[in-house]
């Protein structure tokens, strides 16, 4: 039932997605454009973007008090701290302990409340604008987020992150395979919420009115742009392995064959969500709520499925 | 000897204090002193170790001690030494100012003092009286000292008020003298034997008093004496009659009078024989519940704050009854010292307010804590007494009658004092707080009523000490 | 029924009819003086003079009782009218016939509750006297409560103090002179200070209609219900 | 114990001399001030060595009983832990409150310390008292005296209906109490036992701000000074839980079952309506009040839990509501007390609680500013705060529900999880609305705008509460094992399988994480200091998208940052908008301004009084000045008790009468 306990392994896999992490929005960035029949940028074109912009110098407005320099700071060592418990490459997370799930949430949360502070903080209103529509929609996801952790507590019996994810697999025997769907489902809509993707959020818009997350960030410069930049992928990566080791069962062949498809699985997902995008259009404001109100739903109903049958 | 003198000393007083109708100030010297010897007098024959013979008359015995009349004697005349001392401050001040506001001196002060201490001395003959008989002379005697004090400004509102109190209560106590005699002529024993309406006779031969009449004359003393007593469907004249009155004659009437109205009533409990005393239960606490039930109904947006004050009487009156009803005699007792000091501590600051305002409308009156911020205090400290907050004796009252009390009478009496409580604060708050005053007391009047708050401060220290004191001796106390 | 105690009592509850019937303020302050002269004899009347108690005091006291009721307490009420120069006519706020239905009515039932209470035939005039007290008061309050003048409520007053001690005489229940002279003194002065005050009431008002005594009062008179209430709770 | 009366004395008789010294306002303060930080800290030992001597001892729960002169003092461990918050905020808030008052209203401040040292006595005193007289006595007391304090600046019209409103709510609340005492010691049928639980509930919920009785709280707070009302918001509503401890789960009995479902329930839709109400506020203290009555809200919930742990014989999750509970009431005390204290300094430099009109403090304001954002940020539960730690028992507790309860029990739990997720979220939005209202971005008035630091005492407070967190956030698993006895008691003292040691374990983690959090951030912010010396980071205006000047006009104000929010709940706040469309091309005015109620006030208590009322004038109808009419009504009466005396009454037998009660018990 349990993830192997590789510490060395753990390690390694960790430090690998600290490396990683920014590939992901290259991958997206690739199928948009292979779907609109350009090109589009390198794959490796946010390195690029992050190391130029970590050697330029901050400009910072003057309505700002300290706060705008803190928050990108912070918010990238709260990320950090949530990966470390999640088991990478099917290797329990050594630093595992009962109720790390919640810390993990609470840790997003943090991260969250600071860009909130920094955005208000520059006092133009895109960037209000854009965090009292994050506050919404955040609020949202992390009932939906919770829901989730519900139903793999149940099984799993247990409120540690390591043993949830390993507790539950798509052929895992005497769970109905529909719910584990529906939770899975669940779970994209809430990673497509929370790093802002298309349905929720347009990234690459250029009219402020209509961005949320880059709203926030339009007065950053230099290292602190680079920064953000750089904890939106580590956050992006973390949700995806979180869904990839939903999926997967603990054991995958031997280690190596586990680490593979772990990471495959990572970058298919990527792939989906470049997919998704070029698919779909931003949904208006009112609408979302509905949508996230709709995966609490499907989450219940697999909750109740769970407890009932 | 000394139970006829401390009723005779007064009316001497009373009428040295007529004939010197012309001096100004020697009348207000004589109530003072007056006062004093009477409390002097009381505080001798109420020592613990003193014993008094019965005074009686040609069979009639007239007056004598027993353990209520000496706590209500004392309490009588402490209370009368303290309104008497405040009014002989009040009363140049109030003339002053009715000259100058243009409504009239008011009432020469030799009637006024010889009024107040010929209802000293009648009501103190009510507590002293060991014969019914004459219990109902010295209550019929206080409606008519008490009477012409409250025509001390000949408004016609005064006047209106004086016959409606003239009339009800008369018509009141006639029923309590029927009532009286009833009681005599329910005694169906040997004529030679028989009591005569003596309270230590009767009290003898209580069990074979016949049922019926004893019945009959309960209920018509319960008219009688809850006439006098202010009880709810006969409280009419209560409102009228304190509202209209000058500062200190409430303060009497609420303090004192009530209570020896309520010791007429007292007197037919003791006598009730054994199988009656369900009736008179039943019959005491529905009509408390009847009086607090109309006093909560008439505290909500009540325009005058006097009137406030006497529907407040009414309702602690109900409670007293009710406490009498459940047969805690030493709770009532208790209920009634409480109840008299804060009542008598507020109807003087409410004469000080109608000095300082010169309105008795609440919204008249605002911002008093800036006009005249002592006797604003003082006013909210004795509202909340009043209501039974705790460090007043009246909270341990009305947590002893509820934990007593059935369930359903407990919850309605909280519910109706939570009422009144509404009623009371809505009201007060808003003549102690808000912004500046509407209409500024000219200054000199502000002075004159803070000038006077030395009385009322007094008596609300003496409330919190005997709370405070009750609070230390309620484990070991019998009261629980 | 002809012995002299129950012609008395029937005389005393005959005045009270006639009295409600009058319309006319000192034809009724006239039938009251009556009444109170009434009410002293009845005592000399029910006492059996053969008993060798002494008697002394009773006849005092039946002497004072027709002084004061039956002659000085009269007077003032005449003297009271003249001074406060009111109308002779009294508007009765319930008619004289309506009000003389009503007193008939009073004393039919007070007969039929004494006899369904009190079930000893023994026919003795003393016993009489508790139906009679009992109509008397009832009749004395009515007047109070149906006539407009203060004078006339005055007068009700004094009626029923009448029906009271008609009840103490009737049944011979002595309780002391001092108590009964206690009682008398105090009507007395009572009546006293009425007539004082209705003098007052008649200078201040230039009326002295009872019913238009209603100045003082709790009730929010709906037009100056407009009026804030007393906390402006909104 | 002895060391304890000496305190209160002192306490007592400096308030006594501040009032008597009144007339000298300075010579008041002194003598108030001195008396009330010694008086408290002193306390503030002894409460600390009986806890060390009773708290760690292994020795099951321990009560000891002191006579004083009939009246019986008895103390135990939960009364203590319930003492320590109001110790510590009284110390606290004494400080604050000398530069609170010492340029504005100073000449009163006799007043202000007397009525502050008497509350500060009643509370003290409460825990202590057992018997119900004495208890009722104090409970009340402690209203009156917070009430003379809540009408401190009697001037202003709203002050005094938030006095009238908080008196009621504390009458009413010791009328139930009386009710309750009465139920309790009186033989009541089996189907009646819930009755007294019911009535305790409501009497203490009216002193905590449970739902639908919290009415008083929001406007009770914010017209009180600001010291008085992080005293009350720490302390005071914490007695009401106290209460229900002890007099109702405590006690035990057969009803607990309803009295779990109960508290959980009220708890839930309490936290829940709290934080909807404290986001749509625009007075900081009325923001706060709310979200006090949100955190009452998630204890209460958490008692429920403990109540139905207790009750389903599930000792894990008993043992971490209960501990859960009791953490998150000292963290809410502490925090919610420096929240308070910086809203109050807020006030004495701006002169305004409006956040409309506040904006760019932080600038002006470092100290104040640093310490509420900080301490806000804690309080809406985020890790490196210590009410993370309170709630993660909690969340602990609910899963625990989930995993091992079963039917009714787990969907309960399931919905204390997703209520608590979605708080945590709301919790974000409010405190990141006050924090950037009043301290981010440009002064949107010039009264903000000439806003200067406050006096060393006031900002010093709120540091010192400050420190105090990071303190109980590093030590909460050493001090966990102190409420061993309290837990072990309510648990029923069966062999639980979970112990308090493995809840204080359970803790360490999250404690040394969040450390090792603040650790790392603060190396990253040296390097990245470090890193911008060396490259001149240069300055320039908020990128404004081609408008020519930024002014505060255009910044996000606090309504508008949480209009999105307040539509999703627009049904329980009851909503008026008051929008001014533009009609010409060149509108001179336009505004949009959005008003939320508190729709348990204007909805239920108020239509009720007012209905109330006006029955009663129908009533004053009665008293009509007719004398004929009064004496009717007498003759009626007479004759109603003639015919139900004479002929309705059946003598009853003098058996049944209860003995007629005429011995005369001297006085």
């Amino acid at each position: 039932m349990m993830y192997k306990v590789n510490h060395g392994g753990w390690l390694v896999m960790f430090l690998a997605s600290l490396l990683l992490a920014p590939l992901l929005y290259g991958i997206i960035n690739k199928v948009k454009a292979f779907f609109a029949g350009r090109r589009g940028p390198r794959l490796l074109q946010v390195y690029y973007d992050i190391i130029k912009l970590s050697r330029k110098a901050g400009i910072f407005s003057r309505t700002t008090s300290g706060v705008l320099q803190l928050a990108p700071i912070v918010s990238l060592v709260a990320v950090l701290m949530a990966m470390l418990f999640i088991p990478a490459g099917l290797f329990r997370s050594p630093l595992a302990f009962a109720g790390d799930v919640i810390f993990f949430c609470y840790l997003l949360g943090l991260s969250r409340m600071l860009t909130i502070l920094a955005a208000m903080d520059t006092g133009s209103s895109f960037a209000g604008m854009g965090s009292s529509r994050e506050a919404h929609f955040s609020m949202l996801a992390e009932a939906v987020l919770f829901a989730i952790i519900i139903f793999l507590a149940i099984v799993a019996r247990s409120i540690c992150l390591s043993n949830l994810l390993s507790a539950l697999s798509l052929v895992t025997p005497g769970i109905s395979s529909p719910a584990i769907l529906l939770v899975a489902g669940a779970f994209f809509v809430v990673i497509l919420l929370e790093n802002c993707r298309l349905p929720f959020d347009d990234p690459e818009t250029h009219l402020e009115l209509t961005m949320i997350h880059e709203a926030m960030i339009l007065d950053y410069a230099g290292p602190e742009l680079g920064m953000i930049h750089y904890t939106a992928s580590l956050k992006l990566w973390s949700f995806c392995s979180l869904l990839a080791l939903l999926i997967l069962p603990e054991r995958v062949g031997g280690t190596l064959t586990g680490v593979l498809v772990y990471l495959t699985l990572i970058m298919a997902f990527a792939a989906a969500i470049g997919v998704v995008e070029s698919i779909m259009a931003r949904y208006r404001f009112l609408k979302v709520p509905h949508l996230v109100i709709g995966s609490l739903a499907a989450v219940l109903t697999a909750v109740s499925l769970l407890i009932f049958f | 000897m000394e139970l006829v003198l401390i009723i005779l000393l007064p009316l001497l007083f009373a009428v040295l204090a007529l004939s010197l109708y012309r001096h100004g100030e020697w009348p207000l010297r004589l109530l003072q002193f007056g006062a004093i010897c009477h409390l002097v007098l009381v505080c001798r024959v109420t020592l613990p170790g003193r014993v008094l013979a019965v005074v009686s008359f040609r069979g009639v015995d007239l007056f004598g001690l027993d353990e209520v009349s000496k706590l209500l004697l004392t309490l009588t005349s402490l209370l009368f030494a303290c309104v008497a001392v405040h009014s002989a401050r009040w009363y140049p001040a109030d003339q002053r100012l009715g000259i100058e506001r243009g409504q009239g001196p008011g009432m020469r002060a030799g009637l006024f003092v010889a009024c107040m201490l010929g209802l000293l001395s009648t009501m103190s003959a009510v507590l002293l009286a060991r014969n019914l008989g004459v219990l109902w002379v010295a209550i019929e005697a206080t409606t008519l000292a008490s009477a012409p004090v409250i025509i001390f400004r000949q408004t016609p509102r005064s006047l209106e008020a004086m016959w409606k109190y003239m009339l009800i209560c008369s018509v009141g106590i006639g029923l309590a003298l029927f009532g009286t005699l009833l009681l005599a002529s329910a005694y169906t024993g040997p004529h030679e034997l028989s009591p005569g309406l003596n309270l230590d006779a009767l009290m003898a031969v209580r069990h074979e008093l016949d049922g019926a009449w004893f019945k009959a004359a309960f209920i018509f003393i319960l008219a009688g004496y809850g006439t006098k007593m202010g009880l709810a469907p006969f409280h009419t004249w209560l409102p009228d009659a304190h509202s209209e009155a000058p500062a200190p004659e409430p303060a009497v009437l609420s303090g004192a009078l009530l209570n020896c109205a309520f010791l007429g009533i007292l007197r037919f409990v003791q006598l009730a024989p054994p199988e009656l005393s369900g009736f008179c239960r039943t019959l005491l606490i529905a009509l408390g519940l009847c009086s607090l039930v109309v006093a909560a109904f008439f505290m909500i947006r009540q325009r005058d704050y006097k009137r406030m004050l006497a529907f407040s009487s009414v309702e602690h009156m109900g409670l007293a009854t009710i406490i009498l009803g459940l047969g805690m005699h030493n709770l009532a007792y208790l209920h009634l010292c409480g109840h008299s000091l804060t009542k008598m501590m507020l109807f003087l600051c409410a004469g000080n307010i109608s000095m300082a305002y010169d309105t008795r409308a609440v919204l008249g009156v605002k911002g008093m804590f800036g006009a005249i911020p002592r006797t604003a205090t003082l006013w909210l400290i004795g509202l909340l007494l009043i209501c039974g907050t705790p460090p007043s004796p009246l909270f341990i009252t009305e947590l002893f009658l509820v934990m007593q009390a059935p369930l359903w009478l407990g919850a309605t009496v909280l519910f109706l004092l939570f009422v009144v409580f509404c009623g009371m604060t809505s009201i007060c708050l808003d003549m102690v707080m808000g912004p500046s005053p509407t209409t500024p007391p000219d200054e000199e009047a502000g002075k004159a009523a803070e000038s006077l708050c030395s009385i009322p401060a007094l008596a609300v220290v003496t409330v919190l000490v005997m709370g405070l004191v009750i609070i230390f001796f309620i484990e070991s106390s019998g009261l629980v | 029924m002809s012995t002299l105690p129950e012609i008395a009592l029937i005389l005393f509850l005959f005045t009270n009819i006639v009295l409600v019937s009058s319309s006319r303020l000192t034809h009724c302050i006239q039938l009251v003086a009556v009444q109170g002269v009434l009410l002293g004899v009845i005592p000399l009347v029910f006492w059996d003079w053969q008993s060798a108690a002494p008697y002394g005091e009773l006849v005092f006291l039946s002497l004072t009782n027709i002084a004061i009721k039956g002659i000085a307490l009269p007077l003032l009420l005449i003297l009271a009218v003249r001074r406060a120069q009111v109308r002779r006519e009294l508007e009765p706020v319930v008619g004289y016939a309506f009000s003389q239905l009503f007193a008939i009515l009073i004393i039919a039932a007070c007969f039929a509750g004494y006899r369904h209470l009190v079930d000893d035939d023994t026919a003795n005039a003393a016993l009489l006297a508790i139906p009679v007290a009992a109509a008397t008061m009832l009749i004395g309050l009515f007047i109070i409560i149906a006539r407009r003048k203060a004078i006339t409520q005055v007068l009700g007053f004094l009626v029923f103090e009448n029906g009271i001690s008609v009840f103490a005489n009737g049944l011979m229940v002595h309780h002391g002179a001092i108590v009964e002279l206690g009682i008398l003194l105090d009507v007395f002065a009572l009546v006293f200070i009425m007539g004082i005050a209705v003098f007052k009431i008649s200078q201040e008002f230039q009326h002295i209609d009872a019913d238009r005594l209603n100045a003082l009062g709790d009730r929010q008179d709906p037009e100056n219900s407009a009026a804030p209430p007393a906390y402006t709770w909104e | 114990m002895a060391y304890l009366f000496a305190c209160l004395g002192l306490l007592l008789v400096g308030g006594m001399t501040a009032l008597l010294l009144s007339s000298r306002p300075s010579l008041a303060m002194k003598i108030g001030s001195c008396s009330a930080i010694i008086g408290t800290s002193a306390l503030l030992l002894t409460l600390l060595l009986l806890l060390r001597k009773m708290g760690f001892a292994a020795s099951p729960w321990e009560e000891t009983l002191l006579f004083t002169r009939g009246i019986r003092f008895a103390y135990d461990l939960a009364s203590l832990l319930f003492l320590l918050p109001t110790a510590l905020l009284g110390l606290i808030a004494a400080i604050h409150s000398i530069g609170y008052l010492r340029d504005h209203d100073a000449k009163r401040s006799g007043f202000y310390w007397f009525s502050y040292n008497l509350t500060l006595v009643a509370m003290l005193m409460v825990p202590l008292l057992r018997s119900a007289p004495l208890f009722l006595i104090m409970w009340e007391l402690m209203g009156v005296a917070s009430f003379a304090l809540v009408i401190f600046d009697w001037g202003s019209a709203d002050s005094r209906r938030a006095g009238w409103i908080y008196l009621l709510a504390s009458h009413a609340g010791a009328a139930f109490l009386i009710l309750m005492f009465v139920t309790d010691n009186r033989p009541l049928s089996p189907g009646m036992c819930w009755l007294p639980v019911v009535l305790g509930i409501i009497g203490f919920g009216l002193k905590a701000g449970l739902p639908l009785l919290h009415v008083w709280l929001p406007s009770a707070h914010p017209a009180a000074p600001a010291p008085v009302s992080a005293i009350m918001s720490g302390a005071m509503i914490k007695l009401g839980l106290y209460g229900i401890l002890r007099f109702v789960i405590l006690p035990g009995g057969d009803a607990m079952l309803q009295c779990g479902w109960l508290l959980a329930i009220l708890g839930l839709t309490g936290a829940l309506l709290g934080i909807i109400l404290a986001l749509s506020q625009r007075n900081i203290k009325t923001l706060l009040a709310y979200s006090s009555i949100e955190n009452i809200g998630i204890m209460t919930m958490a008692y429920g839990l403990g109540v139905l742990g207790v009750v389903y014989k599930m000792p894990g999750m008993a043992m971490l509501g209960f501990s859960g509970a009791l953490l998150h009431m000292f963290n809410h005390a502490a925090l919610k007390g420096a929240l308070f204290l910086g809203a109050g300094s807020v006030y004495r430099a701006t002169g305004t609680l409006n956040m409309e009109k506040l904006g760019g403090l932080m600038k002006r304001m470092p100290w104040t500013g640093g310490a509420f954002a900080a301490n806000a940020m804690a309080l809406s539960g985020l890790p490196p705060g210590n009410a993370f730690l309170g709630e993660f028992l909690i969340y602990a507790a609910a899963f625990n529900g989930v995993i091992n309860g079963h039917g009714p029990l787990r969907t309960l739990s399931l919905l204390c999880i997703i209520t608590l997720a979605i708080i945590g979220g709301l919790a974000i939005a409010t405190y990141s609305k006050v924090i950037s209202a009043v301290f981010l971005g440009e002064p949107r008035n010039d009264c903000a705008r000439k806003a200067r630091e406050v006096s060393w005492t006031m900002c010093g407070s709120t540091l010192a509460l400050l420190l105090l967190n990071l303190l109980l956030l590093g030590l909460t698993p050493y001090i966990m094992p102190m409420f061993a006895p309290l837990l072990t008691r309510l648990i029923g003292g069966t062999s639980t399988a979970i112990t308090v040691t493995d809840i204080a374990l359970l803790l360490t983690m999250p404690s040394i994480f969040s450390l090792l959090l603040i650790g790392l951030s603060a190396a990253a912010i040296r390097w990245r200091q470090w890193l911008g010396v060396h490259r001149e980071d240069a300055e320039g205006v908020t990128w404004d998208c081609g408008f020519a000047a930024p002014t505060a006009r255009m910044e996000y104000t606090g309504t508008a940052f949480a209009q999105p929010l307040l539509d999703a709940f627009a049904g329980v706040l009851g909503l008026r908008r008051q929008i001014q469309r533009p009609e010409t091309l060149f509108p001179d005015a336009i505004s949009a301004d959005l008003q939320s109620q508190d729709l348990a006030l204007s909805g239920i208590w108020r239509p009720l009084f007012r209905r109330f009322s006006s029955l009663a004038i129908r009533t004053h109808r009665m008293q009509s000045g007719f004398l004929h009419a009064y004496i009717l009504t007498m003759v009626l009466a007479l004759v109603v008790m003639l015919v139900w005396g004479m002929f309705c009454h059946r003598l009853d037998q003098p058996t049944t009468a209860a003995p007629v009660v005429t011995e005369e018990i001297s006085k």
